[in-house]
């Protein structure tokens, strides 16, 4: 093994990791936000809302991020009326349309994911909310929304890991993320495994903050369900 | 102030498909009145308190809760109240106390107590806590009101269910078979709740099988029969004598146990 | 070891170097320079189409013998693998949108030759001067992008693409102002760019790309790479190279000493 | 048009290309995720069986390649693995490069990943079964094996088909990442007609269609495959929202 | 034949961590004895059911099954089962029915039934199926064999898992609380199989709350307190007269509701 080599790698990688993160919570967040539209159409009742909603799921469920990416920035700029409109000057920055695509494509999972969650929430507790007087958005506020969360947060930690590692396509863009690095750097240096074995761990330390996260947070949201503290136990 | 009539019910239909439910039930209740709602699965009790709080949508009929109407748009041969303001309001007045208890898992029994009178009667936060207190206190579970309903024994968990309904001040409470799914150890306890609910004045409509508390604690019974008042009145003329012989099968029935 | 059969692998996705024919075939100069080059070696060869992101490690972890898919000869390169003589040298452009400020830049039409490391061009002084400013695209981890690296790094944004197509469909987007690469692959690319795209400044030959693109093979294997080193001698010394390039390019990329 | 020639089945035509490459890509897939069932069920296994050893090995399985781009994996498995298999093939004496074949490092690789997400899968399942009907299983006098075998299994199957559809889903779209080991699935096919005709938009949206009409296939199968394992289930359980 | 010794227990004890559960308890069941487990919610009723086909290790004690003596180990002060073989053939000659049913949801009713006589008796199919529809018809639901369980009701179901461990012709029925899931309606139905079954002289020991089936049917009452057996005897007894105190209050508070 020759470690000066891992060591110089590591580092040239780690410099891409600000730009990996950048990608990663502004997507979450955005496609979360988006997702919450989407569900709300998935569940609306009205037949075209929710039409669309399945379209929008089928497709950016169905079809490769890769794909998706592509047509987002190099697609979209052939269209004149989008040249010539005012998100251009937006859309003409990768890290936009990075940021995009990964959206669009997470909404699609985190919507299903959220509607999993509204499924699971016992319509009782519903029905015990409308009996006190509670409708529309204060129900979900109140009552709808924090269970549906809980039940949906295992599903949706595993959606941030995919996502954690779909930022990896950014590149494909021109947004040099941590795997695109990795593969320049191969293609200078043409040391496959030690580049790779590098970019994994940084991955896997990543990954491995952001599930020790949701599982602090899926604890703390799950104090209703763990058994009752026994003080008098010795 | 007796004679306040709390509860006015006119006519109610309602209907399942083709399947009538309901087939046009009155009822008043005025202030203090404790009426017990008796009568066999499948007879339609549950549907009958649920279309006065408005879960379901009776098909045909009137209802006043405190002297107020409540308003009804009928379209396309379906009806649904006009607005849903008034249900929210409507809601509010009356107190549902489920079978299930249906507490909210995710709070406490504190918060659970206190999330109407905050987010629906918008009141002040610490006026609501002690209220709150106060109301656990009386039903018997202050020192639980940290805990969640998971941890709770079934008769705790309903008597939360009855503080959350009674944190509301409603006019009228609605009890669904307030002690059906508690082993017998339990329903003492709940009993016992509803039993100093009636003695404060509380108008009441508990749908039960407990035939002690529909003859002991309640002034009126209504025995239920296919969708339609079979018979009723005051519990004594009931359950001796005047009782009509569907009843007095239906009470032979709850009496073989023992 | 005895060389009778080899398999030589090109990406199959890069015209007109080498390309996919609808029927799944494998197409484009390098295919029909590769079927001359085994005949006169005397070896069976056996061309499969790879990825161009894996091929060098997949070369030497023994998935084939050859690689022939436009492989610049560069230092870093025959540091890991060997290269036979240069079978094509190719000049390099910049290209821009016809409609652009910045087409027919000064020394369009030109040719000018430059040395590796070489500075203080005057040619170069004046595109500097025009190009501040401004975005140009390369292919990431090529020699091209050294040289603009070096030269244009300090007055211009640089953006990496993965591949030089999708640096071509930005171009024509608009989201960068300029290109640089091989002109032989520009010149084909602007065809299809229904004429929107086209070359500015001057043309730059010489050393300063290495010695051309040869055949890339394992640095054990010295007598596959001398067999392959004769053959190219032979196609450039009786004109075939020529003629599949003029075939394939319109212009003649045989390797001037 | 000319560029829905480029579509079609002619000499010109890359249709009958594009649908090679989409069987390709369901090949690879549905080996992957018998390799992965198989990977699943081991590891399922382990973290299930309370030995602290096993359950370490299964966390470490499930979280590295939970964990890790599954490019990065792939490429691992393709390089790595050749190098390998060309090490023992050496020390077994044969001559030469005894690399793993594209198809199977590519089905090797997802099959591994595959496998991660599978354990969780059949691992919850297994926990989803209620604990009454084991202890009723005990309580007639069924032992261990008959006790997996009759009322385990079934029921793991039947609990796990809605996670296997989308470890599947999954498992389709990284197929689409094996195009870097030179298979001729359906992204690499949708790449090189792209780059060997310059109709970049075409390719895509074409190679994103059929992408989606396998999606919408694979559906239906494990709807119907659902539906059918759900008979014993209430129906008012199912479908509601 | 009466006068065989069924079942045997000898000074049982079970402790959770160090919470001791059962206190040494020893109960004999002889040919068609029906023996009635009483006591408070946490007494160890349950937990002496699951001891007995060892669905939980006792600490301590012996067991006989139909005269076969149940080996145990007890090694670094934990009991295990001898050998598994003599567990699984002794459980198959104990029928038990759990309160929550526990039918298997992947099969039918019939499946659920022949499944235990096929697959752990090795007997002929053809007969497991003609003998478990008849059990079917003798409990009254030989029309649902082909549904399954999510898809009947409660009462239903409670009959198919009495079904099913009559289907392995068990030596002792053990019975854990058969009606307490049950809502009224149906109690009565399962009750009426299990009168049926005392008639015919089977051997059962069943826990539960009905103070009329403990009273009528069986014919020995044990009352649990805390872990061990308070008092014990016939029927008339207990009810009338002879009672304990601690049995008197358990049984008032049952009655407390009529
Ligand atoms: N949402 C519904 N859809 C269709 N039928 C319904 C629905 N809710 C109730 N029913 C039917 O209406 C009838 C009356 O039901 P209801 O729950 O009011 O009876 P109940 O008197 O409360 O009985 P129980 O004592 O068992 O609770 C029943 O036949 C029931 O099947
Ligand atoms: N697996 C276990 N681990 C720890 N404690 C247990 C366990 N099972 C039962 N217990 C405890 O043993 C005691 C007796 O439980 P058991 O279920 O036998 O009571 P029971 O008489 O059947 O009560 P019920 O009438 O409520 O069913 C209870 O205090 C219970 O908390
Ligand atoms: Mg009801
Ligand atoms: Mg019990």
């Amino acid at each position: 093994m020759d470690f000066t080599f891992l060591a110089s790698t590591m580092v040239t990688l780690l410099k891409a990791v600000p730009t990996t993160l950048i990608l990663f919570s502004l997507s979450i967040f955005f496609g979360g936000l988006l997702a919450l539209v989407i569900v709300s159409m998935r569940v609306s009742g009205n037949r075209y809302l929710s039409g669309f909603a399945k379209g929008y799921i089928f497709v950016f469920r169905g079809s490769p991020l890769l794909i998706q990416m592509f047509l987002v920035f190099y697609g979209l700029g052939q269209f004149g009326v989008i040249r010539y409109s005012f998100l251009w000057p937006f859309l003409r920055e990768p890290m936009v349309c990075a940021v995009l695509s990964l959206a669009l494509c997470t909404a699609g999972y985190t919507a299903e994911i959220f509607r999993g969650g509204i499924r699971a929430v016992s319509p009782k507790e519903i029905e015990a909310a409308r009996s006190i007087g509670m409708s529309g958005f204060l129900l979900v506020r109140r009552i709808l929304a924090p269970i549906a969360f809980r039940h949906a947060l295992p599903a949706y930690s595993t959606e941030i890991v995919l996502m954690m590692k779909s930022t990896a396509l950014a590149s494909l863009v021109t947004v040099w993320e941590v795997t695109g690095v990795a593969q320049r750097l191969i293609s200078q240096t043409y040391r496959t495994m030690e580049v790779f074995l590098c970019a994994a761990i940084i991955y896997l330390v990543l990954n491995f903050i952001i599930l020790q996260g949701m599982a602090l947070l899926e604890y703390s949201l799950s104090r209703h369900r763990r058994a009752a503290p026994q003080p008098l136990k010795a | 102030m007796p004679g306040v009539t709390r509860l006015s019910v006119r006519n109610i239909r309602k209907s399942f498909g083709t399947h009538e439910v309901l087939r046009g039930i009155s009822l008043d209740a005025e202030d203090g009145d404790v009426i017990s709602l008796l009568g066999a699965s499948g007879s339609g009790k549950s549907t009958f308190l649920r279309c006065i709080n408005m879960l379901e949508t009776a098909s045909d009929g009137e209802i006043w809760v405190d002297g107020e109407h409540i308003e009804m748009v009928h379209k396309n041969g379906r009806s649904k109240p006009a607005s849903q303001k008034q249900v929210d309001h409507i809601r509010s007045e009356l107190g549902m106390v489920f079978q299930s208890f249906n507490l909210w898992s995710h709070m406490t029994i504190l918060q659970n107590v206190i999330e109407g009178p905050i987010h629906v009667l918008k009141r002040p936060r610490a006026d609501c806590i002690a209220e709150a207190e106060a109301l656990l206190e009386k039903v018997g579970i202050a020192d639980k009101r940290h805990a969640y309903p998971a941890h709770l024994s079934g008769g705790q968990q309903q008597r939360a269910a009855i503080a959350r309904a009674l944190a509301m001040k409603p006019k009228v409470m609605l009890f669904d078979e307030p002690t059906s799914a508690l082993d017998p150890e339990l329903v003492g306890e709940v009993l016992r709740v509803m039993r100093a609910l009636a003695e404060e004045g509380m108008t009441m409509l508990v749908v039960t099988h407990e035939m002690s508390f529909a003859r002991n604690v309640s002034n009126r019974v209504v025995f239920m029969r296919e969708g339609l008042v079979e018979s009723s009145g005051k519990p004594d003329d009931m359950f001796t004598g005047g009782a009509t012989p569907a009843f007095r099968q239906f009470i032979g029935h709850f009496g073989s146990g023992q | 070891k005895d060389w009778t059969k080899a398999t030589i692998t090109l990406e199959g996705a890069y015209a007109p170097w080498n390309l996919t024919n609808a029927d799944g075939t494998l197409g484009g100069f390098e295919p029909e320079l590769a079927k001359v080059l085994c005949e006169r070696a005397k070896i069976e060869c056996t061309l499969v189409a790879s990825d161009w992101d894996g091929m060098i490690p997949a070369l030497n972890a023994g998935k084939f013998d050859v690689i022939m898919d436009a492989l610049s000869i560069t230092e870093e390169r025959k540091q890991v693998i060997d290269f036979t003589i240069p079978y094509a040298a190719t000049p390099a452009a910049f290209a821009t949108a016809k409609d652009s400020p910045l087409a027919k830049a000064a020394g369009t039409g030109s040719t000018i030759k430059m040395t590796p490391g070489q500075t203080g061009v005057k040619e170069i002084d004046a595109l500097k001067e025009a190009f501040k400013g401004k975005t140009i695209g390369i292919q990431a981890a090529t020699v091209y992008a050294k040289f603009v690296y070096d030269n244009f790094g300090d007055i211009a944004e640089i953006r990496e693409y993965k591949t030089g197509a999708d640096r071509d469909l930005d171009l024509q987007n608009g989201r960068i102002d300029l290109g640089f690469d091989d002109a032989v692959y520009f010149a084909n690319a602007f065809k299809t760019a229904n004429g929107a795209l086209d070359f500015t400044g001057p043309e730059i030959v010489g050393s300063i790309w290495g010695e051309g693109e040869g055949l890339g093979v394992r640095k054990a294997d010295t007598d596959l790479r001398d067999k392959f080193s004769e053959a190219i001698k032979s196609a450039l010394a009786d004109g075939t190279v020529k003629n599949l390039s003029m075939k394939w390019f319109q212009v003649d990329v045989s390797p001037q000493q | 048009m000319a560029s829905l020639e480029l579509l079609g089945f002619g000499s010109t035509g890359w249709g009958a290309l594009l649908i090679l490459a989409t069987l390709m890509t369901l090949a690879v897939t549905a080996t992957a995720l018998a390799i992965g069932a198989v990977l699943g069920a081991i590891v399922a296994g382990a973290k299930l069986s309370g030995n602290p050893f096993l359950v370490a090995l299964g966390n470490v399985y499930t979280t590295v390649f939970r964990g890790v781009p599954e490019l990065l994996i792939i490429y691992l498995i393709y390089f790595g693995g050749s190098s390998a298999v060309t090490a023992i093939g050496k020390a077994m004496g044969f001559e030469g490069f005894l690399g793993l074949p594209s198809f199977a490092a590519g089905a090797l690789a997802v099959g591994i990943i595959s496998g991660s997400y599978q354990a969780e899968v059949f691992r919850g399942a297994f926990l989803a079964i209620s604990k009454g009907e084991l202890e009723a299983a005990s309580a007639i006098g069924m032992h261990r094996a008959m006790r997996f075998r009759r009322i385990i299994m079934p029921q793991v199957l039947r609990l796990a088909i809605p996670g296997l559809g989308n470890v599947w889903q999954l498992s389709l779209k990284d197929s689409a990442l094996i195009s870097v080991t030179g298979l001729a699935e359906l992204m690499r096919t949708s790449q090189v007609a792209a780059g060997s005709t310059r109709q970049y938009f075409l390719f895509f949206i074409a190679g994103g269609c059929l992408y989606l009409i396998l999606t919408s296939l694979s559906d239906r199968i494990f709807n119907g495959a659902e539906r059918r394992a759900n008979r014993s289930m209430p129906a008012s359980a199912m479908g509601q929202a």
